[in-house]
């Protein structure tokens, strides 16, 4: 049974957020993109190693949930597709790049790389590798909020492959058990590798269906829409806050890029992934700012052309930074 | 808070008495004379309870630890004294709230969580491994991980393959935790004490069968800094290094070596990682023997481990190769006499050090 | 919101049993309460060390559920509280008391004790100590029916205090995804050592809230009635065998005695001991047979006396077992 | 079946050629003469498929193993020849299905299951020790599990800390695993043969790296027992003691230290557990030096391991420490020079034998 899904007129919404915070967001969501699709030639170049898990597609989801963040205050904790999450906390493209690069300017000094970016001072908590990992470290920031009366909330964000681990149900559990003010927001882009959703879960609505078990409220939105991200975002956030209850949400989504910069992507069909193209969550912004009269040609390529520098040199700072020097190995094993 | 290095005698002058004395609970009896009388259990709710009142940022969360007041009751009295918000009973998901403490840590917050025993930490292994031993490593340092995770540890009464695991040489592998494993009051005191007062995960593993244990240890605050062993028994003839119930093993093993004329070395590492090695070096260059005694399996254990460390930085001093006196390479059987065959106990002790001198 | 209780009428579900098998279901009961009752008296005795963990008022509960299961073809598994599916599955009483007192004649040669009871013909899983350790063995069970096409179904055992596990999400969702005939069976009998249910749960009905994230059939039942337990497992089962679909089913029952035997059992009332012991489920068997006039006060007693016979047999028989032999410490390592 | 005991030469007459030979399934190239030409993934795959075909109780089971090919293609091919009742996709749930794994085994099956990196076994760690490992044991003897667990161990390429774990000293500390660590395909097919047809949970531990590595084996049926060394490398000097990827290392390392005159002898134990101890001592007892090279942490390594035995078993034959060549004490790092200083790679393997050498 599809869940029902969360609506939000486009139209209000937009004017809701208003012109100047929706040129951010798109801008936001550009420089994700362009951010993303850099590393992705670089990958390429062989300038960058291991794992690259692009969120290429997903940046609706993320860039809706945290305009009502306040990171620092709030936490944030994602999976190894954590690039989106590191930017929109306000961590800089700079040293997210060189981090990519293995540079000792790195986001974590070279030591992780791109499914390892956090934040102390934006609470942002990672950029986790083992699939569910993550879904207890969001709970504890959770339990510190309420613990520490910071008044923040933590979000964690997770596919849709990970529902099905332990740490998923032990978690919300907790959260609920104990009226935690955490969000849990799982990012269901239909794949869990090349594993199609459905064969991975045994129910269609991940939210709607699994909250039962914890007495959680729970949300499933539109996560290609940027404007129903926002929206429900708001609502729900703000019921967290308010309530000092867990929520379950599920996000919509699609990536349009392999599971990782190896994968070949033969599970599903290239329709498939062109009908979703034509639901690209950045070019539906833009044209809402278009329409509605926000933003001119000319202010559009003004923009996209500051982001493409922007992103530009970020890689070039990433390129002529050094490498960590080799007595970087044995430190940081302990505190 | 000074660091008091010398460790009382083992031997209390008189022992608790359960009429008249607490037996559990952070406070110890007071003899008047700047000690107290109390046992292992006591000793680590008295250095929670010191913490706890210190730094509010710690808590404490466990099955049982809150309204049951522990399993073993060593977190007797901290609900009633620090309230339900820092004193927590969790539901039973140990990889669940081992995770939560990770995160909980990295925002602020000091977490002590108890495994009811540390074989239930195998369900919370990817928390421990790949989220707490690496988060300050992998974050560059920017994220230590404070965190406190303890419980029984080793072989209950009885209590079969499922519950009767060692852990040591298990956490010992892995780069980026502690692992502290005291044998006496005074010990677990004060190594608490610094557990909590730094910013590594440490694996402090207690053992039920000296809970009871009973000391006579300072009424002052001290800490006992990590990788500092303590030599629990001098001798000439054969070092034995031995932790957690071993020590009082080899003790046992010792006095009754001395009746032959061998006189055993007993030196307790307290903190299997860091590993004191200069100590047990020190003293094999004395005695040129070493057995080691150890409630982990042998393939990989500790004494695998001080083996080839001795090798390393004793080559020479070694008359003879050291002997490990380990559990015995099978799960824990439930029957009493091969419980006992499979636990590393003074008998086994005994022919170790008589192997390693020759005789 | 406390879940639908399965219905079933206790005189309609008496006669529908019949007088002969109601009355090997009393015996059965019997000798399960009177097998750990003596056990508890050697557990004094210091004849029988480590955990001891009775079923003692739960009887009513594997009772109604091993009678329509046919042990060796069907599987059946649970927690360490293990005597009474050990007895139920047809394995002697001689060997599972010489397994608690160590012995080489145990039921697994004096290497597991109270909590791992097991047997092979049988079917029987164990007897297993981690707490929710066995809820995926009883997952793999259902698999080798389905694989091997052998009609079987596997049902597993645990308590409340097991549902919070991540063993437990994961092996409803792969269950239900596979179509495998497995029976969740939770044992509520409301406390998970000293914790109440309602404080390690978010919700309150585990089996009806729970079920719906895994898109999976519940039952809730009086689990100190046979004739409620018995019934419920006729229908559920039956479901399960027909559609090869898992179910989840919820106990409501009680353990008389404290945990372990070395539980006080502090946290619940006496009164609240008292209240549930007058709903003694093997009483209430005793006095519907008696009602109908099945058994005379004679028979009763004739039958009661039998039991306690043979219970004292199998005490005597594990006091004179000798211990295992020391060579036995390196055997079963390895296969 | 019969058992080669010669394994074939590691270099092949030619190497695959990916426009006409197939590079990975269970069909190796025929070279005509009673040999075939296949990688470590192939080798491992066609085990499984001879297996599957001779046994219908055995089902493969693990993330993407099936309609994917398996994470790194081992499996490719399984799920179109054996359905998909034995070649099962799972969700994302490690510990569910090892669990499941044995309960199978208890009931008639042979699971193998994979896990796409044993880092992820962390997850199932509970149900891997709790259950598998001491099933038979507890059971005195009435369940034997058997159960293949397999996937690749070890760093993978530039993948950091979270994601590069080598298991197999983690997983020898147990008794009632089997731990098998196979570097080359006559190894890695001869190996899996056994593991399939013996009733022990089975660690069976791939490296990525060396998937694609490339040798000439017999098309007849063979297999390779548990406990038998390998000699790789003869020679007279040092003795080196090297697992998995490592073996390729020490091969490198021991063709430079020719250079200079130093010949090692290098022995590749196979099966980590069962150790063939007295192959390494043979050899030892000839060389007077020994070094060990192996992907896993030094404390509590298989390094210690092999330096304690040989303590016990060569006391006197050694004539310098026991060098242990192994992953640094750091979770691994991403940046590209950190992670070659943390790997056992040949400049630190030419070291340790210096070093042993007294040069
Ligand atoms: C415990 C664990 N098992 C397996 C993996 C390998 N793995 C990495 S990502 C992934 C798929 C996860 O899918 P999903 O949760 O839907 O997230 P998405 O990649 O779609 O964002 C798998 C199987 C892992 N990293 N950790
Ligand atoms: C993983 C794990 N954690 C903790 C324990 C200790 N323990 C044993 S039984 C138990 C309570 C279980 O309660 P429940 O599941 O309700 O079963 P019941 O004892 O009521 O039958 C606990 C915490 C354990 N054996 N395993
Ligand atoms: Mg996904
Ligand atoms: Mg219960």
């Amino acid at each position: 049974m599809p869940a029902q899904l969360f609506q939000a007129d486009p139209v209000a919404v937009r004017n809701e957020i208003g012109k100047e915070r929706l040129i951010a967001l798109w801008r936001q969501m550009l420089t994700i993109r362009r951010f993303e699709e850099r590393a992705e030639l670089a990958y390429k170049a062989k300038q960058i190693a291991g794992f690259l898990h692009l969120y290429i597609g997903q940046e609706a989801v993320a860039t809706g949930w945290y305009a009502h963040l306040n990171p620092g205050v709030d936490a944030s904790v994602t999976s190894y597709r954590c690039h989106a999450q590191a930017i929109l906390s306000g961590v800089g493209v700079d040293e997210l790049m060189a981090e990519l690069y293995g540079k000792a300017t790195g986001n974590v000094k070279g030591k992780g790389g791109s499914m390892h970016f956090f934040s102390k001072e934006k609470k942002m908590l990672g950029g986790h590798g083992i699939v569910g990992g993550q879904i207890p470290v969001g709970t504890g920031a959770a339990l510190s909020a309420k613990y520490l009366k910071t008044g923040g909330v933590s979000i964690t964000f997770f596919g849709d492959g990970a529902t099905p681990q332990g740490t998923f149900h032990e978690s919300l559990n907790m959260a609920s058990l104990w009226g935690l003010p955490a969000i849990y927001m799982i990012e269901n882009n239909q794949y869990g590798m090349g594993t199609a959703c459905h064969r991975s879960n045994a129910v269609e609505s991940l939210a709607e269906a699994k909250a039962v078990g914890y007495g959680m409220k729970s949300y499933t939105f539109d996560g290609l829409d940027l404007f129903s991200s926002w929206k429900c975002a708001q609502e729900a956030i703000a019921y967290v806050r308010r309530e000092s209850k867990p929520i379950l949400v599920e996000a919509k989504t699609y990536r349009y890029r392999g599971h990782s910069v190896s994968d070949a992507g033969l599970y599903r069909s290239k329709e498939e992934v062109e009908r979703y193209k034509e639901l690209d969550p950045i070019g539906r912004v833009q044209k809402a700012l278009q329409d509605a009269g926000w933003l001119s040609d000319a202010e559009v390529e003004a923009i996209e052309e500051e982001v493409r520098e922007r992103i530009a040199a970020c890689a070039r700072f990433a390129e002529e930074s050094p490498e960590p020097a080799l007595s970087e190995l044995s430190t940081h094993v302990y505190a | 808070m000074s660091t008091t290095p010398l460790a009382p005698p083992l031997t209390p002058r008189r022992p608790l008495n359960p009429k008249t004395d607490p037996i559990n609970g952070h406070k110890g009896v007071d003899l008047g004379d700047g000690n107290q009388l109390l046992s292992v259990r006591m000793a680590i709710c008295q250095a929670l309870y010191e913490e706890m009142n210190r730094d509010k940022t710690i808590y404490v969360m466990g099955e049982e630890v809150a309204q049951y007041n522990g399993a073993y009751k060593v977190t007797k009295g901290l609900l009633d004294i620090f309230g339900p918000e820092r004193v927590v009973d969790s539901p039973i998901t140990e990889n669940g709230f081992a995770g939560m403490a990770v995160g909980a840590a990295m925002t602020g917050l000091r977490p002590v969580i108890e495994f009811m025993s540390w074989n239930f930490s195998f369900v919370a292994f990817d928390q421990i491994i790949s989220n707490a031993s690496k988060m300050c490593y992998m974050t560059g340092g920017m994220f230590p991980i404070p965190i406190v995770m303890r419980g029984p540890n080793g072989a209950g009464p009885r209590v079969s393959s499922q519950h009767s695991h060692a852990v040591e040489a298990l956490y010992s592998h892995f780069p980026g935790l502690i692992v502290v494993s005291p044998s006496t009051p005074y010990d677990a005191k004060g190594l608490m004490k610094t557990a909590l007062r730094q910013n590594n995960p440490v694996c402090f593993l207690e053992n039920e069968m000296i809970y009871n244990l009973e000391q006579e240890i300072p009424l002052a605050e001290y800490a006992i800094p990590f990788g500092q062993a303590d030599l629990k028994r001098e001798g000439g003839d054969c070092t034995i290094v031995a932790v957690s119930r071993g020590v009082h093993w080899a003790l046992e093993a010792a006095a009754e070596l001395a009746k032959e004329g061998i006189e055993c070395e007993v030196i307790d590492p307290r903190t299997v990682k860091p590993l004191d090695i200069d100590a047990i070096v020190r003293s094999v260059k004395k005695t040129n023997r070493c057995v080691v005694v150890e409630e982990c399996y042998k393939t990989g254990g500790i004494g695998a481990e001080i083996a080839a460390q001795l090798m390393e930085l004793a080559f020479d001093d070694l008359d003879a190769p050291v002997q490990r006196v380990t559990t015995t390479e099978n799960p824990m059987p439930y029957a009493a006499n091969l419980e006992h065959e499979t636990l590393p106990k003074p008998h086994r002790i005994i022919a170790a050090v008589r192997a390693a001198c020759y005789r």
